[in-house]
């Protein structure tokens, strides 16, 4: 059924919308929401394959009956091939991004209600808002619609970040929106000169005019427009010099918001990734200038992480600098490397999101992220301690664990492709990741608990549990079966991998 | 040399590009700031609304009795003037919420100047 | 004076008296970590110039390698300058934007 | 012709806009390179743009600025 394919976006704006009017209402809201953002994961499963045209609007090639009327110079160029409306297509590759999108909406939605006091019908609708706009982001195929979605997901994050009440919120929040009114119309300006070398914006045809010599693929201004969209992509996703302010964004919001927020970058990332791999492919500058980005992301992102006291900013960096694993798989533009890539994607989002939930009991209790006043936690909450060392061992990549097989395979891949320095790095890297996580992990739960700290709220919700039980179970099963990612991955991949 | 208006026009654009830019990065008072920013947002706007300009040709709406021939040469090419309607609200909204988060922001601070409030 | 102390001084030093927090033990060690994770994968990525030139390769690891044995304590000033300023932001973000533009349009004409 | 002289009133009014003390008339002035630029989208052949222009950028947004002036300060410290 084709129809759910829309539907996973409309759904989660019309919870949006639904939200808000029920402000007031506590219980309803809670309910509600729940029952909406169980709907999310469940959509991308349900859904088949397929392309979705909205408005009906098919390629004239499609439905020859309209075509018959038309002149030649119509039908028989290749304006018979493209695509006249917005195009979503859904593929295997979608499923799993929504899928895991949708579960961490999910578990996020889930614990913030029962985090604060207060469900308020505001910080719902900036949620359900950025799913929203960046499941539409992943589906789609027209590189103008892309931008909406991204601006509304910038405005979601913005919002997620206002309603988070943390002391300096609202000068983090503006400063991410004046570098995004720099950088979000350098995309926009991208997306006009693709649009005014090849006269299109579905990103498929756009690949077409270029392989079949409509228009001239070394123009300096497509040079340009990669560029700009290269641009972009870095403000999006929050690589360097954007990964400053990235990180503040997310040390400045709740725990479940950081948790989505970071959901979102990962999936940015990916979408506009595979876009400028699929355009620029024929660019092998390009792929140099992703890698390029990458490790800068990961040497900076990683190096700052340690630096760190403020145990939000701490997580922060190390998702930003985590990012450049992603970007390596990408960069390598050999199948392997990509399929690895947009698997240590997916489980990015999910051990991320794991990490800022578990650390998020901490600041739940005592209100309180500075690793420098923290200490002692380990003997309240044995269990809450197990499972966010069990996160960190995650995102280390030891065994038994997801990122373990994705960690691998990239350092596989870079051998392959004849770049081992990138494996090398990679494994410094990893753990140093660890060891920052050691030291964050030591200074709020294994150190004796200094005299002055407060516990406000003694009882964790059950709700926070669950929700870190179901990311660790996503963890291991992804940990010990790779397969299942991989192969829904492999299509996209082998597309991306076979150009070069 | 005589400049075409749609080069002239993507030249005025490019300029308000440049000019949004240095005052967003330069100007230290948060609203000229914003100022800039939406200049850039014009500039851009106004830079894809050039691109669909056809020198000597006809608005886009096809009256009855044109010829589709006729038509479909000199029509301007009406696929950047939709994606700039868009746009323009997309821009429009971003302002509104900037020029919210500055209110808050004086009433707390005080001030203005970027070099306070947003330092560090 | 041991080589501790000698970094202890080195790090305060740099970081000037207008910090008022203690410089403890987890703090150093982090410090360090940082400076030789920085400069070890600067000096590992430096290695995949070998794909241009060999001879380009050596020179660049050697000067780097110099280069950072002069400015040793790297990471303080790299902290400082990486701050939350808007200015300091804003200043990298369009020293990027040049970059990105500049690297497309000469490197693709080029290569 | 006459469509050059929008153009520069367009560039003028966004350095006049940006050079004033007064941000009142700083957010009067960016209505005047709005208004100047709906103006440039009609020669430009796109009467619908040109329509939105002139009522987002030559009144929605400096009524905008004028209220966050209001709201604020008056004078540029």
């Amino acid at each position: 059924m084709n129809s759910l394919i829309p539907l996973m976006v409309i759904v989660p704006i019309l919870c949006a919308l639904f939200l808000n009017l029920l402000h007031k209402k506590d219980r309803t809201i809670k309910i509600i929401a729940i029952i909406l953002a169980l709907i999310l994961p469940a959509l991308p499963i349900l859904a088949n394959y397929g392309l979705h045209y909205f408005g009906g609007y098919v390629p004239l090639i499609e439905n020859p009956t309209l075509g018959t009327d038309l002149p030649s110079l119509i039908t028989g160029t290749a304006l018979n091939t493209f695509h006249p409306a917005i195009t979503y297509s859904f593929q295997s590759a979608q499923k799993i991004f929504v899928f895991i999108l949708g579960l961490v909406g999910l578990l996020a939605v889930f614990t913030s209600l029962f985090e604060t006091r207060r469900p308020s019908g505001v910080y719902g609708y900036m949620m359900f808002m950025g799913i929203a706009a960046i499941t539409a982001v992943l589906l789609t195929d027209d590189i103008f619609n892309l931008y909406v979605f991204f601006e509304i997901a910038a405005l979601a994050t913005v919002g997620i970040v206002l309603v988070s009440n943390i002391k300096g919120n609202y000068e983090t929040a503006l400063k991410y929106m004046i570098l995004g009114g720099i950088a979000a119309p350098m995309l926009l300006l991208g997306v006009a000169l693709l649009l005014g070398v090849t006269g299109n914006v579905n990103i498929t045809d756009i690949i077409y005019s270029l392989k079949n010599g409509l228009v001239n693929p070394q123009s300096p201004v497509l040079l340009m427009a990669c560029g700009l969209i290269v641009f972009g992509w870095l403000y999006g996703s929050g690589l360097p010099p954007f990964h400053t302010i990235k990180s503040a964004v997310y040390s400045k919001a709740l725990p479940s918001g950081a948790a989505l927020v970071q959901a979102f970058s990962v999936f940015t990332f990916i979408a506009l990734g595979v876009i400028i791999l699929r355009i620029f492919s024929y660019l092998p500058f390009s792929q140099w200038v992703i890698l390029g980005v990458s490790l800068l992301a990961m040497i900076l992102g990683i190096t700052m992480a340690i630096l760190q006291t403020d145990l939000r900013r701490m997580i922060g960096f190390l998702a930003v600098g985590e990012l450049g694993y992603i970007g390596i798989g990408l960069g390598l533009g050999t199948v392997s490397g990509i399929t690895a890539g947009l698997f240590q994607a997916v489980n990015e989002a999910v051990i991320t999101a794991f990490l800022f939930i578990g650390f998020g009991t901490v600041l739940y209790q005592t209100g309180i992220s500075d690793t420098r006043k923290l200490g002692g936690m380990m003997v309240r909450n044995p269990k809450v301690a197990l499972l966010v060392l069990l996160a960190g061992f995650a995102m280390a990549g030891v065994p038994p664990l997801n990122a373990f097989q994705s960690k691998l395979m990239l350092i596989q891949a870079s051998i392959n492709a004849g770049l081992p320095e990138l494996g090398v790095i990679m494994i410094l890297l990893s753990i140093v990741t660890f060891m920052t996580f050691m030291k964050a992990f030591h200074a709020v739960f294994l150190r004796p608990k200094p005299a002055d700290l407060e516990i406000k709220n003694e009882n964790i919700p059950k709700a926070t549990i669950i929700a870190m039980l179901v990311f660790l179970v996503v963890c291991i099963v992804f940990g010990l079966f790779p397969q299942v990612v991989t192969s829904y991955l492999q299509p996209l991949a082998t597309s991306l991998g076979g150009v070069v | 040399m005589i400049i075409d208006t749609q080069l002239a026009s993507l030249f005025t654009a490019v300029a308000l590009i440049i000019i949004g830019i240095f005052a967003a990065a330069f100007l230290d008072n948060l609203i000229k700031k914003v100022i800039g920013l939406a200049f850039i947002g014009d500039g851009v706007n106004l830079f894809i609304v050039s691109m669909g300009y056809k020198a000597g040709g006809i608005v886009y709406i096809y009256l009855p009795g044109m010829a589709a021939d006729w038509f479909s040469q000199n029509a301007s090419y009406p696929l950047p003037f939709a994606m700039v309607l868009t746009s323009i609200v997309i821009g429009a909204s971003t302002m509104a919420v900037m020029l919210g988060i500055i209110i808050v922001l004086y009433k707390k601070h005080g001030s203005l100047k970027a070099s306070e409030i947003l330092g560090d | 004076m041991n080589l501790y102390d000698l970094i202890v001084k080195k790090i305060k030093d740099i970081q000037g008296t207008d910090d008022e927090s203690p410089i403890t033990n987890i703090s150093t060690s982090s410090m360090l970590t940082a400076e030789i994770t920085l400069i070890s994968s600067i000096l590992v990525a430096l290695i995949m110039l070998r794909l241009v030139s060999k001879i380009l390769m050596i020179v660049a690891v050697l000067v780097v390698l110099f280069a950072f044995l002069v400015a040793m304590p790297l990471m303080p000033r790299f902290k400082k300058e990486q701050n939350d300023s808007l200015a300091a932001m804003m200043f990298y973000v369009i020293l990027a934007l040049a970059i990105v533009i500049a690297l497309f349009y000469w490197g693709n004409l080029n290569v | 012709m006459i469509e050059y002289l929008f153009m520069l009133t367009a560039i003028l009014g966004a350095v006049l806009a940006l050079m004033q003390r007064d941000l009142l008339k700083s957010a009067i002035l960016t209505g005047i390179t709005g208004a100047s630029i709906a103006i440039l989208y009609q020669y430009l052949l796109a009467p619908d743009v040109a329509l939105t222009q002139a009522i987002v950028g030559a009144a929605i947004i400096p009524v905008f600025f004028a209220l966050a002036v209001y709201k604020t300060r008056r004078m540029e410290e």
